[in-house]
């Protein structure tokens, strides 16, 4: 229950300890969601160019 | 079955002694070990005494890993370990005779070795007999929980620091233990409980270790 | 003695040999087996993906949003405790990954499944992240509760090996280089590994109490109100949708990687 | 007396996820020799290795019907206890003589020979005076003939032998091609890969060729 935005960010002094506990969560979900995708891509796209033909 | 444990017991057992070079340098890689470190924290008896725990389970730890990565592979590389594999009585209970021919040939070098160099850290005479125990309880869980290990990274040309990474967090229970009633008997406090804790575990390595064993050497050697 | 060798590599031989007699279980596993198709896998796991992603987000965020601005300041920790909304879930979804691992490693020893191979290969580095989060945010939210960024808590140290467990798995998988005994060998020790887990744990908590004198958390553990708690579950909750649709991406790569020279992928890449 | 049969049906093995050959198929009875024949990487070596079970096939199966064993046909077994394996590599540990090693192979098939028979056998292939040396100073084709001397000592009806003729003389591979053609000729079944020319005196040795996919 914040009574402004201002206090919000805040965080009653704690504001350091949130955000970067939160910063550092949201690089660790992105990276988990962006790293599959980019390996799927690259690996579909070596097998349309048939790189494992022997 | 029990003709296939004493044979491949008694063909390690007569391969280690015939190399008893080896077990020396892992004698002296702990005594070494032991002995450098006072030259690190400076002499002080009491800061000894209160290291001497963790500076002789960690060396214990450290010999297991060096001597565990010889343990199958020779035979991995003169074809041994396919007649291992092949043969019609269960690998686990040759992995069982393979992992004690190692301990005997090995670890009990270190229960003897102990009393030498815990007294040399000042620990009181009164310690050694819990000391030994401890070791004596604890090092075979080593070799078993540490012969998974390295039966997995078998095929792999240099496998070291995998295999602490593999086993050593495995260890972690082994090394609280057996520091925790060694510290205790240096407190002279009673080590009974972890003692038993010891023996628990190895129970425990030996009624299912040998089978994780064979597992990984037959996954290994596919 | 006699060792079967080939024991239930073929779907049938298993029939044969048990009969009818355990019609309950095969029809278990003529489930296995058909979800156990590999071109089948791969055209169902996008959409089941979504499925997963899309509720797991929501519902995460609904979780943190009631953990951030709908929750009442905690009397004794302050804001701090808003940390616990990405920690907790973090520190959940390390266990459960851990033990989804080795169930799905038992799973590939016994039947050879390869979609169970594939699962512990890719849901370890998705159990690593989410271990690693659970440990930087623990700490973090320690430095102001307990005036230092670690503490050797049982917790904490138990967390700590957990990681050491999952990077294991992923240096073994790293290091072998046939897929198919990498992934085999990273099932057996995910299995090793959850047998230790317990026990690890509890020696670590057995060591804790012997040498930390005082207790280290301050603070008693007073029930939660109702409203800390529910955005707790919510993204607890969210957090393992969101595991099941990364881990679900991760084995679509690797299940290409091992399969990129079988007919059906190619069959599948020239199509598209 | 019962014959035993090696079949193979529907066979494709490989290393890895490749598959190196597939869709084996054919039927071994006692009596019978066969040669693998293929290139080099055909997969030979993975075929005798899958015979024994040291490796999963692919697909299809190996079925060990025995000649003391009535029960069910079609089950994949393969009896281990009845099978003698002569890998690429001798299995002879360097520090152990030739006596040791062989005593413990032959314990580790679950037979027991008594070491006057062993040296009796190496004798034979000309390795008297080699016995109490360690194996590691033998040359590579002393090393050979040990590790073959298995077969002089075993009664396993299956031998599956690969290159078992890497490294011999001429006069060692004559003592073998009569050894195996003796145990094909008492009711036994080799299933053997060569470079070399290994001709067996009367007895029937067929062709598995494989062919690479």
């Amino acid at each position: 229950m914040h009574e402004s935005w201002q206090q919000f960010w805040a965080m009653g002094g704690y504001a350091g300890y949130v955000w970067s506990s939160y910063a550092i969560a949201a690089v660790v979900i992105v990276g988990n969601i962006v790293a599959p995708v980019i390996a799927h891509r690259q690996i579909a796209r070596r097998i349309k160019n048939e790189e494992f033909d022997d | 079955m029990l003709s296939v444990f004493w044979a491949v017991l008694r063909r390690d057992l007569l391969l280690a002694f015939r190399q008893r070079g080896v077990l020396v340098h892992h004698l002296l890689f702990f005594v070494l070990v032991v002995a450098l470190f006072p030259l690190g924290t400076g002499a002080s008896p009491s800061i000894l005494v209160t290291v001497s725990p963790a500076l002789i389970w960690m060396s214990v730890l450290l010999a297991a890993l060096l001597s565990l990565q010889r343990l199958f592979k020779p035979d991995y590389e003169d074809g041994t370990l396919e007649q291992y594999v092949l043969s019609p009585e269960p690998l686990a209970v040759i992995a069982l005779a393979k992992v004690l021919a190692y301990w005997l040939a090995s670890g009990l070098i270190f229960v003897l070795a102990s009393p030498l160099l815990v007294l040399l850290l000042g620990v009181p005479v009164g310690a050694v007999p819990v000391i030994m125990a401890s070791l004596l309880l604890g090092t075979p869980t080593l070799g078993l929980v540490g012969a998974i290990g390295t039966a997995l990274t078998l095929s792999l040309p240099r496998a070291g620091l995998l295999l602490s990474l593999l086993i050593f967090p495995l260890y972690v229970p082994v090394l609280i233990f057996g520091a925790g009633a060694m510290r205790a008997a240096i407190e002279g406090l009673p080590a009974a409980g972890a003692l038993y804790l010891l023996a628990a575990l190895l129970m425990l390595g030996i009624s299912t270790a040998p089978f994780a064993i064979a597992a990984a050497l037959k996954i290994s050697m596919e | 003695m006699v060792e079967t060798h080939y024991a239930s590599t073929q779907f049938t031989i298993y029939l044969q040999r048990n009969g009818v007699g355990v019609l309950a279980k095969s029809a278990f596993m003529l489930w296995l087996h058909r979800f156990g198709s590999l071109p089948y896998f791969y055209r169902v796991s996008r959409p089941i993906a979504l499925a997963l992603a899309v509720p797991g987000v929501l519902l995460a965020a609904y979780g943190v949003y009631g953990g951030l601005v709908n929750a009442p300041v905690d009397y004794q920790q302050g804001d701090a405790f808003r940390i616990l909304y990405i920690h907790v879930p973090s520190a959940w979804l390390s266990l459960f990954g851990y033990t989804s691992m080795a169930i799905a490693g038992a799973v590939a020893l016994v039947w050879r499944l390869k979609l169970a191979e594939i699962f512990v290969v890719a849901a370890a580095p998705v159990g690593a992240s989410f271990t690693f989060l659970a440990l930087v945010t623990g700490s973090i939210w320690g430095k102001p509760m307990w005036g230092t960024w670690w503490v050797w808590d049982a917790r904490l140290t138990s967390e700590l090996i957990l990681l050491f467990l999952y990077l294991g798995v992923i240096a073994l998988h790293n290091a072998i280089e046939s897929p198919r005994s990498a992934a085999r060998a990273c099932a057996l020790l995910s299995v090793v590994g959850v047998i230790n887990v317990p026990i690890i744990h509890f020696s670590v908590e057995w060591w804790n109490t012997l040498h930390q004198g005082p207790t280290v958390t301050r603070f008693g553990r007073p029930a939660m109100e109702m409203a800390m708690l529910w955005p707790l579950l919510c993204a607890a909750l969210g957090f393992t949708l969101m595991f099941g649709w990364l881990t679900l991406w991760n084995m679509r790569v690797q299940l290409l990687r091992r399969e990129r020279r079988s007919r059906w992928v190619k069959k599948v890449f020239s199509d598209a | 007396m019962k014959r035993p049969r090696l079949g193979i049906r529907n066979l494709s093995c490989g290393r890895g996820e490749n598959a190196l050959f597939q869709g084996l198929d054919i039927s071994l009875v006692g009596g019978e020799a066969a040669r693998v024949l293929g290139e080099n990487g055909a997969g030979k070596t993975t075929l005798l290795r899958t015979l024994g079970g040291l490796q999963a096939p692919l697909t299809g199966e190996v079925v060990w019907e025995s000649a003391r064993d009535t029960g069910a046909v079609d089950d994949p077994v393969l009896l281990q206890d009845e099978l003698c394996f002569v890998g690429h590599d001798n299995a002879l540990n360097a520090a152990l003589t030739p006596v040791e090693n062989l005593d413990v192979l032959m314990r580790l098939c679950g037979r027991r020979v008594a070491p006057g028979r062993i040296r009796d056998t190496l004798a034979e292939l000309g390795l008297k005076r080699l016995a109490h040396r360690p194996s590691g100073r033998l040359s590579a084709g002393q090393k050979r003939r040990v590790s073959l001397a298995r077969l002089w000592l075993t009664d396993a009806p299956l031998w599956l032998l690969d290159e078992p003729a890497s490294a011999l003389d001429v006069d060692s591979r004559a003592l073998l091609c009569a050894r195996i053609a003796a145990h094909v000729a008492a009711g036994g079944i080799a299933v053997f890969t060569t470079h070399e020319a290994l001709t067996l005196a009367d007895v029937p040795v067929r062709s598995i060729e494989l062919l690479p996919c």
